[in-house]
């Protein structure tokens, strides 16, 4: 039997929701998947998409992108500035025929400690029934030479 | 139209709810309807009650609801919609408690009048694709055997031009069957 | 503009005298009514009550029937047939797989867009423009306008502006020289399609309507229902009997009032066809001072 | 160079059960930038805090990050120490292995493998800090309080009494409010305005309180502790400094038939008037469409010639002052829902049918009535009276969901009231659901019921219409097989819907508060900030956030009046520091904003102010975004929408969180 695939899988979160949400499946021993790893953001108002993208260029098979539920923002209104940005961010990601499948966007309320177990796991499968991300990734200068090379001689 | 989201066990509330897109939990029993429903001295259940046995979903209450006098008396008037604090269609899921009334072969023995009414109308429509009044009183008497009532007034009518002796019909009477027998077939899908 | 018409069964037959006195209106005032060609039944309350589908499907016929005929605007006086067109233009226009099935029963597409006119609709639109010209009597007697339920109820479809306290027949009313009257009844039903089935019934309600409107001093009552016509004008012996009293208020159509208004004589808008005598309404007429 | 210490807490076995700490350890010890690196069992323990600022000094450490549990959890503490220890607190950053980490991945090398990944994420982030200080925002010791009823009385005199100015703005000609229109209060029967009446004195002769009657707030803007109001006095036409309040101009008023509004329609005041007896001030102001000199032209003008102190000024104009507070409290109270509404009910249409207010009116001994309960039809004492509750509220159809909840306990005062000055009379309620969950509240509607004999019935009224004289109610009893009820009755209470006041939301618009779909202020948190706002500073007290009681009212306006003393306090606010910059450069670019202004639209804080760049010479060079950190609260949304990255957040700014991004996926 072959190893299976463990994807690496970042999270974006907001502070007040999610981040406590993870929080409380902690202090209730919730068990889940190690492949996600969180990064904490005051508000998901605040997460720029090209960070996604960096994301993914350094290696990412998948992201999680979570906050308060509508209406739930700490700040009022961040969350809905950032799903009106990721609307607007994901056609053009389709647009340019990128699978949008591996972005998770979810609401995970600092009570939802059982929920943020779950979507880890669900999410953890998902990205590992697509397999590793190689479309995006960093420039390998050496191919590149080669190719140039190969141009050159022909 | 609100579209049911709620569980379809099989409960006359769920086929209410479905067939009517009438929400039942909407109803919180305030007596509005029944305060001011025109039949609510002849009701024998009165029309919040009627909600409030659908709500309760308890086996054996159900066919007090469809053996009731009161589905058939309902005149769908819409008092009780139009001043209900919670917007719930009364008269619609009344019209879907008769037909499921007739359906069950429940119809409340008083109710039998008013059904054979009903069925006497339909059946002047579909024979002439308009009602014609006097067949429509005779098909009725014929089915209630009520052979007097009425015949004082039909003197009078006929006397003042209003009673026609003969059907006025639309041009093509087979076109109306059709459309009963296609909705009817349509309807036992 | 064309305007069409939808009679309905009873304006053919017991309410033939509404249909005669609109026509008589309508002409007096030089406006052409076309009647839907092969109309059928609206399918009343008996198609409600007893098959959702088919109650329907026959007012869709001839909302389907009014389109092919080029009709933009149809005029239906019965407030039962007002309703059910109205009604199920509402639930086709609101609801797409209702429309397909309802296609498919009546073989006919249609896009259900013909605007439907009551009575009172049709009076202001076409009458009311024309009518000052016209009128040269004034009806002088206090009037109770009764609107009941088609008119007023669902509120989706209602034909009045305030369902507790319409003013629409109010207005015309006013218009002939009657004196409109404030009472509690005007919205309250009659019985409507338990006439012939529960008498009894339809005696105890409209007793109280007529009661109310004798008791407040009404001369007439103006309705604009075939339905209520019938209940309240020849279900008078029942009502007497339940009423234990004779009230001998007269019951008009609307069309007949204003008829009576402008002038046109008492058989022509078949005010002789009432189980309860007109003459104390048309005795009231004066004749307006040129 | 940096000089990073990290710092791996084993939590007891919380965290050592799971991950090999030791491990982590000696790996993030090899980490670039790293200077020292140990665990040990207890960080937050008082050895472990001293071993981190032993750690610090020996090490020369520029930055630490402690692995242990959430940051939610100890940030403060282990930033705490990094100060004790000398460098900037904000150079401290938690990698949270425990929560995220130790309890929910069970004991494995991927477990092990995560935490040093976190750990490698937090030591390139807190590479990136900056050193960060508390904001410090002075205060003005005054509060603005918005509306005279009895929620801002209790709020003025509470802040008044702890020492501090306040300016009180009172649309009215007098404060009171609602509760000077009561008769009787519940559960306790006391007269409203025996009780009221001497806090209104207490407000107008406070030397703290500055009451501005007849005056409405026109504008709003700065941030906590520095807010500027401008207020608009509306022209009085009388100078309050001359009138004595004798009254003669009122008395000799020609225009005497103008509805009451104290009286809610049920007698009538004159045009230039002083709305109640008891008023505060006691001093009338000429209501001008009303007035037959200003709607004639200079006619009449007999008020001026019999004011014995030559107060009355016809050529008043409405003045507006500026005024700096340092907070708000908004004490708007609530409308009654009125007219039309009903018309089943025949409101407006029925002489005799009323609203509760009404009734409280003909139950006053100060109302028109003297305190007798007559019908405004006639004046007939009624001999059965209907109450209605639930009219209008807890009605999707009508538009209003909610339970107004003081209507089924002023329903029964009002029964109460009308049985005990009628002891023959019947009174009936028609109500849903007797909600009287206050002190001494069910008591009160059990007596209502067991004592004065109400007949309480439950169902709702489909109906009311008049009928030789008598009011018809057609209800119902649900408690008794549905039967119908018809009652003739000679009066009908409403227990209307208590909506948003009026003018609620431009308000709400002027202080930039939120507000529900009723208009009704929206608190900072239902349950945990039930009186502040969501704009620092500015705090509710009263009806204006929902329907509410007297003492409930009292209670929260006591409340937020206690969060402005607060406030005052100190001369200073501190605030976290995690707010948003806008960048500076040298000239002549000055900043890389270029003024688009797109974070002053996202900004949910109305933070982003314009900054004119202007030469020495004084001419404009550019307009850029200037953050007012006041106002800003750090949620970031700004800097993602920039274009330009010209703006950015203090504690989590793009270089940070790029450097957690990259650091997290390259080992």
């Amino acid at each position: 039997m072959s190893e299976q695939f463990e994807p690496k899988i970042v999270a974006f979160v907001c502070n007040w929701c999610t981040y406590a949400g993870a929080d409380l499946a902690g202090t209730s021993r919730t068990k889940y998947a190690t492949n996600v790893s969180i990064i904490r953001f005051p508000c998901t108002g605040r997460i720029d998409f090209m960070l996604l993208m960096k994301a993914f260029e350094n290696g990412a098979d998948g992201i999680i992108v979570s906050g308060c539920h509508p209406n739930d923002c700490h700040y009022t209104s961040g969350n809905f500035h950032a799903r009106r940005r990721w609307i607007v961010f994901r056609s053009l990601l389709d647009f340019m025929g990128f699978d949008t499948d591996r972005i998770t966007f979810s609401w995970v309320s600092a009570a939802e400690g059982t929920k943020w177990a779950g979507l880890v796991n669900e999410v953890t499968e998902k990205i590992r029934e697509k397999g590793p991300f190689t479309e995006f990734k960093k420039l390998d200068y050496s191919i590149l030479e080669k190719i140039e090379n190969d141009v050159v001689t022909e | 139209m609100h579209e049911s989201t709620h569980h379809h066990a099989d409960t006359l509330k769920s086929h209410v709810e479905e067939a009517t897109g009438v929400i039942l939990s909407h109803c919180y029993q305030c007596g509005k309807c029944t305060a001011g429903c025109p039949l609510n001295e002849e009701m024998d259940i009165m029309p919040n009650q009627i909600l409030r046995i659908l709500q309760a979903e308890m086996p054996g209450y159900e066919d007090k609801v469809l053996s009731s006098l009161s589905i058939w008396l309902c005149l769908a008037c819409d008092t009780c919609y139009s001043r209900c604090p919670q917007e719930v269609l009364l008269s619609k899921v009344m019209d879907y408690l008769r037909q499921e009334s007739i359906r069950q072969n429940k119809v409340n023995p008083q109710a039998k009048d008013i059904l054979k009414f009903h069925q006497a109308f339909l059946n002047s429509v579909k024979m002439n694709g308009k009602l014609h009044e006097v067949g429509l009183t005779i098909d009725y008497k014929l089915r209630t055997l009520n052979l007097m009532q009425d015949v004082m007034l039909a003197p009078s009518m006929a006397a003042k031009g209003k009673l026609a002796v003969f059907p006025h019909k639309v041009q093509n009477t087979k076109e109306i069957a059709k459309i009963f027998k296609r909705v009817s077939e349509g309807s036992h899908e | 503009m064309r305007i069409g018409y939808y009679p309905g069964c009873s304006l053919e037959g017991s309410s033939k005298e509404y249909n005669d006195s609109l026509f008589a209106v309508a002409e007096k005032c030089g406006v052409t009514l076309e009647v839907i060609k092969d109309w059928s039944c609206c399918g009343a309350s008996a198609a409600h009550n007893l098959n959702h589908d088919l109650a329907l499907a026959l007012p869709a016929r001839t909302l389907a029937l009014a389109e092919k005929q080029g009709l933009e605007e149809i005029v239906v006086p019965c407030a039962a047939c007002y309703s059910r067109i109205a009604g199920t233009k509402n639930e086709i226009s609101r609801n797409v797989a209702v429309k397909a099935k309802i296609e498919g029963f009546i073989d006919l597409k249609l896009s259900a867009d013909v605007r439907i006119l009551t009575v009172f609709e049709f009076l202001q639109k076409y009458i009311f423009p024309t009518v000052d010209q016209h009128i040269v009597n004034k009806l002088n007697q206090k009037a109770a306008c009764y609107y009941g339920c088609l008119y007023t109820r669902p509120k989706e479809i209602a034909a009045v502006e305030q369902i507790e306290n319409p003013m629409e027949m109010d207005e015309v009313i006013a218009k002939a020289g009657a004196t409109p009257i404030e009472w509690a009844f005007k919205t309250e039903c009659c019985g409507a399609g338990l006439s012939v089935s529960r008498t009894d019934i339809v005696a105890k309600l409209s007793g109280k309507i007529i009661e109310d409107a004798a008791d407040r001093g009404a001369e007439s009552i103006v309705v604009a229902c075939p339905m209520c016509h019938m209940n309240l004008d020849m279900r008078r012996p029942e009502i007497k009997k339940q009423l234990k009293k004779d009230i001998n208020i007269p019951v008009l159509f609307i069309t007949q009032a204003l008829g009576l208004s402008m002038g046109i004589p008492a058989d022509k808008l078949g005010l002789n066809k009432h189980y309860v005598p007109t003459d104390k309404v048309v005795n009231c007429i004066v004749k307006m001072e040129a | 160079m940096a000089r990073i210490g990290v710092f791996i807490c084993h939590c007891g076995e919380n965290i050592s059960a799971t991950v090999d700490v030791a491990k982590v350890a000696e790996k993030a010890g090899k980490l670039s930038g790293v200077a020292f690196s140990v665990d040990y069992k207890y960080m937050c323990s008082d050895p472990g805090q001293t071993l981190i600022i032993e750690a610090i000094k020996e090490h020369k450490l520029t930055g630490i990050v402690v692995a242990a549990c959430s940051p939610r959890m100890h940030e403060g503490t282990f930033r705490k120490a990094a100060e004790k220890a000398g460098i900037n607190p904000y150079f401290c950053e938690m990698a949270n292995i425990r929560e995220h980490v130790s309890w929910v991945h069970p004991k494995s090398d991927a477990t092990t493998q995560k935490a040093l990944d976190i750990v490698r994420t937090m030591v390139a982030k807190v590479k990136k800090n900056a050193a960060l200080f508390p904001i410090k925002v002075p205060v003005t010791k005054t509060a603005l309080v918005i509306g005279g009823g009895i929620a801002g009385i209790q709020a003025a005199l509470d802040i008044a009494n702890a020492g501090h100015q306040v300016i009180m703005v009172e649309k009215k000609p007098s404060i009171g409010g609602h509760m000077s229109q009561l008769s009787e209060t519940f559960p306790t029967l006391d007269c409203s305005q025996c009780i009221l009446t001497p806090r209104m004195v207490e407000v107008a002769q406070h030397p703290n309180i500055t009451l501005h009657t007849y005056a409405e707030v026109e504008s709003v803007s700065g941030f906590v502790g520095n807010f500027d109001v401008k207020i608009k006095m509306k022209a009085k036409s009388v100078d309050y400094k001359k009138c004595t309040g004798c009254g003669a101009c009122w008395q000799k008023c020609p225009s005497k038939k103008i509805p009451d509004e104290f009286n809610e329609g049920m007698g009538f005041r004159t045009a230039i008037y002083s709305p109640f007896p008891q008023a505060v001030p006691n001093k009338p102001v000429i209501d001008r469409p009303n007035c037959t000199y200003f709607t004639k032209g200079g006619k009449c003008g007999l008020c001026k010639k019999v004011c014995p102190a030559d107060a009355i000024n016809y050529d008043a104009v409405d003045e507006f002052i500026d005024v700096k507070v340092g907070a708000i409290i908004t004490a708007t109270g609530f409308d009654l829902k009125h007219a039309d509404f009903f018309p089943e009910y025949g409101y407006g249409k029925f002489k005799d049918v009323i609203d509760g207010m009404q009734f409280e009116r003909l139950a006053s001994a100060s109302g028109p009535t003297a305190g007798e309960i007559r019908r405004p039809s006639d004046g007939k004492i009624p001999e059965k009276i209907v109450f209605v509750a639930c009219a209008g509220s807890r009605d999707k159809a009508k538009g209003i969901e909610y339970c107004s909840k003081i209507c089924c306990m002023y329903t029964a005062k009002h029964a109460m009231l009308y049985k005990h000055k009628n002891h023959e009379g019947k009174a009936y309620v028609f109500y849903m659901d007797i909600r009287a969950a206050g002190k001494d509240y069910d008591e009160f509607v059990r007596r209502a019921i067991e004592e004065d004999e109400v007949q309480y019935i439950r169902g709702r009224v489909s109906r009311i219409y008049e009928k030789n004289g008598k009011l018809i109610v057609k209800g119902v009893d649900t408690l008794m097989n549905s039967e119908p009820v018809n009652i003739e009755a000679d009066m009908v209470v409403l227990a209307t819907a208590v909506v948003a006041n009026i003018e609620a939301e431009s308000l709400a618009q002027k202080l930039h508060i939120s507000y529900n779909k009723h208009k009704f202020f929206a608190e900072a948190h239902p349950k945990l900030k039930p009186v502040e706002t969501n704009t620092a500073g500015i705090m509710l007290a009263g009806a204006c956030q929902s329907a509410k009681d007297i003492p409930e009212s009292v209670s929260q306006a006591s409340a937020s009046a206690s969060k402005v003393v607060g406030l005052f306090s100190s001369n200073e606010l501190t605030r976290e520091p995690i707010v948003a910059v806008v960048n500076r450069q040298a000239p002549p670019n000055f900043t890389s904003c270029t003024g688009c202004l797109l974070c002053q639209e996202v900004c949910p804080y109305h933070a982003i102010e314009t900054e004119d760049i202007k030469d020495r010479g004084g001419n404009l060079i550019k307009r850029a975004a200037r953050v007012n950190a006041g106002l800003c609260q750090g949620c970031g949304t700004c800097v993602a929408m920039c274009r330009n990255k010209s703006i950015d957040l203090q504690g989590f700014s793009n270089d940070q969180m790029l450097s957690e991004v990259m650091a997290l996926l390259n080992s």
